[in-house]
């Protein structure tokens, strides 16, 4: 039987999905992945210490843990809900903890500048040209171009060839190490500015003119890019083109569930990304880990060497305490923020045997309370 | 010989004082590449600023600096300039900064008052040259500005410090004959130089002392010191130049601090009477207008 | 439940014709009620002044343009942060306060109700959740629909499911009205960084001007009865000018009901480029003549704002004035949003002249009732400027005092040289802040403190300094609840999400799931917002 | 004797050390300031949990012991001198406004950020963003001196606005982010990506550096102003090669995607090797 599914695989959040099996229509190798780990997750409930647990004993374990926890923190959110996010930031209010969302976006560029970005249709319908940059959406992000339409021109900036390279109307390979300085020296043409050294000048101006030509352009990053530095470059390039048009940025996460508790993150306290609590209010934290002496993980890898109560419906390798949730968007509903931002609404086609993270927190919250 | 006058060798001192005023006054260190440019940046600056009625100001080169006690350096000149109020001393530096140091290759325009009690603006006025394009820095609390010019980037300090000095000490030398008179005056001029003084005139001495007024119109202000001047001696009645003298000289003396002058007053007392002047005296107007008096009979003690 | 009693206060009730009388005010069960028994508790409202709890009719408080002025502005709050307590959340404050702050704040401001002015239906989930986290007051929010391309082709085609496809939207987001941001020109923005030189430009692909939208949506608005009307903000916000453009606008929907938005940024004379005057004398002269509309006043206030706008042009000229930082963000279908920090100078001739025709708008002898207070939170200055506006309006001396301070060239060319020696009295200003914002939201059991009405309530001291009066209530009581103590929150509540309601067809899916497939990226079933956890607890409000 | 503080062993969390500086620990006794509440991760805990506490509070305070987790060291300090025997934490001096702070050994991450006054020294190296300001501020540092004997990392002197930051080492990738005025000198070099969006401050290299493309190469030539500067870090105690007193500098300016009123001067070997 097939299942109407938002696909939550990556953060495209695909919501025209449907599986059977394991199999999606249409076909998403990394969204199958994604399905088939959730469906089949299966393992204990719970486990302390590598060993198997009721859930009872795990969450009391966990609270133990916490309560003596000098400098907690609360981090992950790779594919978790608004839910779970907003459950998490309550509880670390309560216990003075650092929260980080490990696949948030760089926010220092955006706090520095700004940004202009738009929504998938926005770049579908308008944009005439799309420049992915030294990303490989084909494979981390498979059904991208196909929701931004073909009828844009593609010029992909890599030196490797990927399989998004391979569907390029324009490559430009220039190496990676020197990214910055083409943003900057595409920056320096568009003022109309003499170039001092020219050897990528020639690209440069063939891509400038591309963008001159068209009405609506869209530059599509993420990780790649290498640093917030590039980031803000980017986007300084983007604000000097958007004079005469209209010029977006698409950043491409790498997980989906990161952009949604960003935003609530950034909601409850006001800053992005990462946040100390420890002062009683909200600072932004600038360097997190060192010190850390426990650690809750959200629907997400482990951080090697701190003490870890795991919240995660996949398995989770050398967590002292780890609770099995029902996996989000699979066996759990909830709101999930697209790579662009738009609020979906999680279905969760198989029932749930399971805790959400979300209310793991509040059981973990009441626990600490007593 | 009345009962403050003394002998120092041959050289008679007399029992007269010299009378001096209250000044503003600013130091200048000027560094170039080389002490020939700093030399020339503060001969041009210190030009045409021999008296405060006819010029405006009075300056002149304090002394030479080693490159060990310039900020940036470099050999450096520091000159001192004296007018009647801050303003006036502003007015003046911006100008001669302006025109004979900012113009004068490799130099470079630094206070040398930091703790003065006022300050004027240099750089910060200066600065508009640039243009636009001039830049500032602050250097340990101090402000400089960097104004594009041909050569490269002439550096100049925010502003300088403005104390108050004082201007119009002076010695009055006579001498047998112009030579030995000039003689003796030259030998003063040197001694004097030194931290805190300035000798306006050309090389220090001034041949044509003045009085105040005309005898005959009321409209100069300031005319020839016929009392002084030897060739008027058999013509007029109130002649001071006693017989046997052929020529006279005057070292006029701007120093920051009435000590500084004191000073300066007694090493070109005692170099003078070295040199073989006749006779040295100072100019006063009577006592009633200056606020600082130096009795020459105070100066007898060697420095 | 709590019953109290609030003894001895002078109750400023204008929606009731009460002005000042002093007597006793019973609450019981979150309602105003004719008595209460001897055991509840007593509040010495003696020598205070009781009015309705405050009524927000425009502000941004919510939703995914409120977020990310956050994320722009980490370094305006990092110095005002708030301490985490038993009761309350830890948060920051400054321009664009967190979410827990927001509300906290408004609650010690005395203001139990406020509307979200401009959110994107497409992201009603991101701000349900922001709204759902915004404790103490009461909230709604109005969607935006002046730039929504299948609503255009609606209304190219003359659909008679127009009323249909607005209620749905309603519906489908748990919004409360209708917001027209430069309608057709976020459009046009979005298509070429065009802007509106006229109502009856036609904006490209769809065949339809800026008049056509405002006459369908503002008609339809009203034939189904919402609770509050067609909420506008005009096109050309900001421009030298635009008051002909206003006034068109007025002229395009007299006869029906609707509400300007933050008209000071629409009052102005002059050639687009040229030097600004203003001509705010002349809108409230149409106001007098038109009392179907309403508009709040959007005033500036001297220091720094955020303008967080859908009309993202405007902070497209905003952002090359300074050069600062800047953001935009284009939603698919629907609107834009623009974010510019900016600052108010005193000195400044444009700002200074806005800063005059704000106080011209309230001074110049409109009825109060039209003319309601806003700084269009964060875009005009921050909610928390309120008491020092209302002191401007209601104390002469201070008002001239900073009259002095602003660009005299500027303050030439308003009126408010001319003698002008109007001050508010209470009860005016219990109109603009309360009852007025309530009626024209049709929140009946709001703004008034007759029996049956909410039992939210606000008690000042009354104090000559009137911006301390109204900065630092005595005590807040909403929902029948004492929430606030001379400064203190002392009860922590979640507060209603306010949802307007009108019946339509739902064959209307039928013709709005395939413009949906052409346009959105969503899918039609996934749009509207079913989660009960993001739309409670609610009040919904239907229409009449 | 100079009010003491012994760190007893490393702390259990990183420690919030801003409430002791020599302002507020003037006049009061050991005792006194042991029994003062701090942060430690989330808890407060007294300063005499932490430090062994001697001597008795003057304008000057001494720190020991191991303190690498000791952070906010002197942070929004105005006044007084505060002395770092060993290592700290991250944001020493930040935000303060007057005095000195040394620091025998490194200091972490945001050493002196938003400095407005005052003198911060660094005897060995700085992480990263020394004197920078923090996330989204548009004016940062706006003035005093920092001066690192050692390397300094990423984004030294980030949006400043006045003032010094001195490197005798090399500086880390990114110095002088978005600055709007003030110095930036390395005399062992700067890393790349120096000076994005710099709009009129000025970035030193002592090593060669190949400029981002908003550069412009203008002039070689022996800028008087930097001679100035480059003393002045000899009288902070930073070894200046004569050679760069007196040798050739070539200016480039920029960044011209800003004002263009900046500039990076990078100190030129040749002219030495043919001198």
């Amino acid at each position: 039987m097939s299942e109407p599914l938002i696909c939550a695989g990556c953060g495209l959040l695909c919501d025209d999905v449907t599986a059977e099996g394991t199999a999606l229509t249409p076909e998403c190798a990394l969204g199958s992945r994604w399905l088939a780990a959730r469906r089949d997750a299966g393992g204990a409930a719970a486990s302390i210490d590598g060993a198997p647990a009721d859930v009872t004993a795990a969450l009391d374990r966990a609270v133990e843990l916490l309560g003596a926890a000098r400098r907690p923190l609360l981090h992950g959110f790779d594919g978790a809900t608004v839910e779970d996010a907003r459950a998490a930031v309550t509880l670390a209010d309560r216990l003075g903890a650092l929260v980080r969302v490990d696949r948030a976006p760089d926010p220092e560029a955006v706090a520095r500048r700004g940004s202009s970005t738009a929504t998938l249709g926005e770049i579908r319908d308008r944009a005439e040209v799309v420049v992915v940059w030294r990303e490989d959406p084909e494979v981390t992000h498979p059904r991208l171009l196909e929701r931004l339409g073909s009828g844009a021109t593609l010029v992909v900036v890599d030196d490797r060839d990927t399989a998004t390279a391979a569907r390029a109307d324009v490559r430009l390979r220039w190496a990676a190490g020197r990214d910055l300085e083409a943003i900057r020296s595409l920056h320096v043409l568009e003022r109309e500015l003499p170039l001092t050294e020219d050897d990528l000048a020639g690209e440069l101006r063939g891509l400038l003119d591309r963008l001159h030509a068209v009405p609506h352009a869209a530059f599509v990053h993420g990780p790649g890019l290498g640093g917030p530095r590039a980031a803000l470059a980017l986007y300084e390039l983007v604000r000097a083109l958007s004079d005469q048009r209209h010029v977006v940025t698409l950043g491409l996460p790498p997980v989906a569930g990161s952009a949604g508790a960003d935003a609530v993150l950034t909601w409850q306290t006001g800053y992005p990304a990462a946040v100390d609590l420890a002062s009683g209010h909200p600072e932004l934290a600038l360097a997190v880990d060192e010190g850390v002496d426990v650690a809750v993980c959200v629907e997400a890898p482990a951080r090697p060497g701190v003490t870890t109560i795991a919240l995660s419906a996949l398995p989770v390798a050398d967590a002292a305490v780890h609770i099995a949730t029902a996996p989000p968007g699979v066996a759990a509903p909830g709101t999930a923020h697209r790579l662009d931002e738009v609020p979906l609404a999680l279905a969760a086609p198989w029932p749930a045997d399971r805790p959400t993270a979300a209310q793991l927190l509040a059981r973990i919250g009441e626990g600490l309370a007593r | 010989m009345s009962d403050g006058a003394y002998r120092l060798g041959d050289t008679e001192v007399t029992d007269e004082f010299a009378e001096a005023f209250p000044m503003r006054y600013a130091r200048v260190v000027i560094t170039a590449a080389t002490d020939a440019w700093a030399l020339e940046a503060a001969r041009s600056m210190t030009g045409f600023a021999t008296s405060v009625i006819g010029c405006k100001c009075e300056a002149a080169i304090e002394r030479p600096l080693d490159a060990g006690e310039t900020p940036d350096g470099r050999p450096g000149i520091a000159v001192l300039l004296f007018a009647m109020d801050s303003e006036g001393v502003g007015e003046r530096i911006l100008e001669r900064v302006g025109q004979s140091v900012m113009t004068c290759p490799t130099s470079a325009c630094f206070d040398g008052l930091p703790d003065g009690e006022k300050r004027v603006a240099v750089g910060s006025a200066l600065r508009y040259f640039g243009d636009g394009f001039q830049a500032s820095k602050v250097v340990a609390g101090e402000r400089f500005w960097r104004i594009p010019v041909m050569e490269g980037e002439f550096l100049c300090c925010e502003s300088v410090g403005v104390d108050t000095g004082v201007a119009g000490g002076n010695l009055v030398f006579l001498g047998a004959d112009d030579a030995h008179a000039l003689v003796a005056a030259q030998a003063a001029a040197d001694a004097m130089r030194g931290p805190g003084i300035a000798l306006p005139f050309p090389g220090g001495i001034v041949r044509s002392g003045s009085k105040v007024g005309s005898l005959r119109s009321s409209s100069i202000p300031a005319t020839t010191n016929h009392r002084m001047a030897p060739t008027l001696r058999a013509q007029v009645d109130d002649s001071f130049v006693p017989d046997g003298v052929g020529a006279v000289f005057e070292i006029v003396i701007d120093g920051v601090s009435e000590a500084a002058v004191r000073e300066c007053m007694r090493r070109g007392l005692h170099a003078a009477a070295d040199a073989g002047a006749l006779q040295v005296t100072a100019a006063n107007f009577g006592g009633d207008l200056g606020p600082f008096h130096f009795p020459l009979s105070e100066l007898r003690d060697p420095p | 439940m709590t019953e109290i009693r609030i003894t001895g206060g002078a109750i400023h009730d204008p929606a009731n014709e009460v002005d000042g009388e002093v007597r006793d005010l019973c609450l019981r069960d979150g309602r105003i009620v004719d008595d209460v028994g001897a055991q509840a508790r007593t509040i010495d409202a003696r020598g205070m002044v009781v009015m309705p709890g405050g009524v927000d009719i425009h502000a941004h408080i919510a939703g995914p343009k409120v977020t990310a002025a956050r994320r722009l502005l980490s370094d305006d709050r990092r110095d005002d942060p708030i301490d985490r307590t038993e009761l309350l959340r830890s948060g920051t404050g400054g321009l664009v306060p967190s979410t827990f702050a927001t509300g906290y704040r408004y609650s010690l401001l005395g203001y139990t109700t406020v509307v979200e002015a401009a959110a994107p239906p497409l992201a009603a989930r991101h701000v349900l959740a922001e709204l759902r986290d915004t404790p103490m007051i009461d909230k709604a929010f109005l969607i935006l629909m002046g730039n929504n391309q299948v609503l255009f082709e609606l209304i190219r085609d003359g659909s008679a499911h127009l009323r249909d496809a607005i209620a749905w939207w309603l519906q489908a987001t748990g919004g409360y009205g209708v917001k027209l941001v430069n309608p057709g020109g976020v459009e046009l923005f979005k298509q070429s960084n065009g802007v509106i030189e006229s109502l009856d430009d036609t904006i490209a692909g769809f065949a339809v001007t800026p008049r056509q939208v405002i006459e369908a949506i503002g008609s339809a608005v009203d034939g189904l009865g919402l609770p509050h009307p067609v909420h506008v903000h005009a096109n050309n916000l900001g421009v030298a000018g635009n008051a002909a453009t206003t006034l068109d606008t007025m002229r395009t929907l007299d006869g029906r009901q609707a509400h300007f938005a933050h008209l000071q940024f629409h009052s102005y004379g002059g050639e687009p480029g040229g030097p600004m005057r203003s001509r705010a004398p002349e809108l409230l002269e149409h106001l007098a003549a038109h009392p179907e509309f309403t508009v709040d006043v959007g005033q500036v206030m001297f220091g720094d704002a955020v303008t967080t706008t859908a009309d993202a042009h405007v902070s497209t000229v905003l952002r090359d004035l300074d050069g600062g930082k800047w953001l935009n963000h284009d939603t698919e279908v629907e609107t834009g949003c623009g974010i510019v920090p900016y600052t108010y100078q005193a000195g400044n001739y444009v700002h200074a002249l806005q800063w005059g025709i704000g106080l011209e708008l309230f001074l110049l002898g409109g009825d109060p009732w039209q003319v309601m207070l806003s700084t269009d939170h964060p875009n005009g200055g921050s909610f928390l400027s309120y008491p020092k506006l209302i002191r401007l309006l209601m104390d002469r001396g201070y008002r001239e005092d900073q009259l002095g301070r602003a660009n005299r060239r500027a303050i030439r060319r308003t009126a408010l040289l001319d003698d002008l020696d109007r001050e508010y009295t209470l009860n005016e200003i219990a109109i603009i802040t309360r009852a007025a914002p309530a009626r024209r939201l049709g929140l009946r059991d709001k703004g008034h403190l007759g029996v049956g009405a909410d039992a939210d309530v606000t008690i000042y001291h009354d104090r000559e300094d009137r911006e301390e009066m109204f900065s630092t209530p005595r005590y807040v009581i909403q929902g029948g609840e004492l929430l606030v103590e001379d400064g203190d929150l002392r009860r922590v509540q979640d507060g209603l999400l306010l949802s307007g309601r009108a019946p339509f067809d739902p064959a209307v899916a039928e013709v709005l799931e395939p413009l949906f497939g052409e346009r959105y990226t969503v899918a039609f079933d996934h749009y509207p917002v079913r989660d009960p956890a993001l739309r409670e607890p609610a009040r919904t409000v239907e229409a009449s | 004797m100079t009010l003491t503080l012994t760190a007893l062993t490393s702390p259990p969390a990183r420690v919030d050390l801003s409430p002791l500086v020599p302002e507020t620990t003037r006049g009061r006794s050991a005792i006194e300031v042991a029994g003062t509440a701090i942060r430690c991760g989330r808890d407060r805990v007294g300063v005499g949990e932490l430090f062994a506490v001697s001597g008795y509070g003057t304008d000057e305070l001494v720190l020991r012991g191991e303190l690498g987790r000791i952070d906010r060291i002197g942070a929004g300090m105005r006044g007084g001198r505060l002395r770092v025997e060993g290592s700290c934490g991250d944001h020493v001096g930040a935000r303060m406004t007057g005095g000195e702070i040394v620091i025998d050994g490194d200091a972490g991450a945001f050493a002196g950020a938003e400095l407005r006054g005052g003198l911060v020294r660094i005897e060995g190296s700085a992480g990263a963003s020394a004197g920078a300001g923090y996330p989204g501020t548009r004016a940062g540092m706006s003035g005093g001196e920092i001066v690192i004997a050692g390397d300094a990392g990423q984004e030294a002197g980030a949006a400043m606005r006045r003032g010094l930051v001195a490197i005798g080492g090399r500086a880390g990738d990114g110095a002088g982010l978005r600055m709007l005025a003030g110095t930036v000198i390395a005399l062992r070099g700067v890393g790349a990506e120096a000076g994005m969006g710099n709009k009129r401050g000025s970035i030193v290299s002592g090593r060669p550096l190949r400029p981002l493309p908003g550069y412009a190469r203008a002039v070689r030539y022996r800028p008087p102003a930097l001679a100035l500067q480059l003393r002045r870090l000899r009288e902070l105690g930073l070894e200046v090669p004569d050679a760069m007193l007196t040798g050739a500098w070539t200016r480039w300016a920029g960044d011209r995607l800003e004002l263009s009123r900046g500039e990076i001067l990078i100190f030129d070997e040749e002219e030495v090797a043919a001198g």
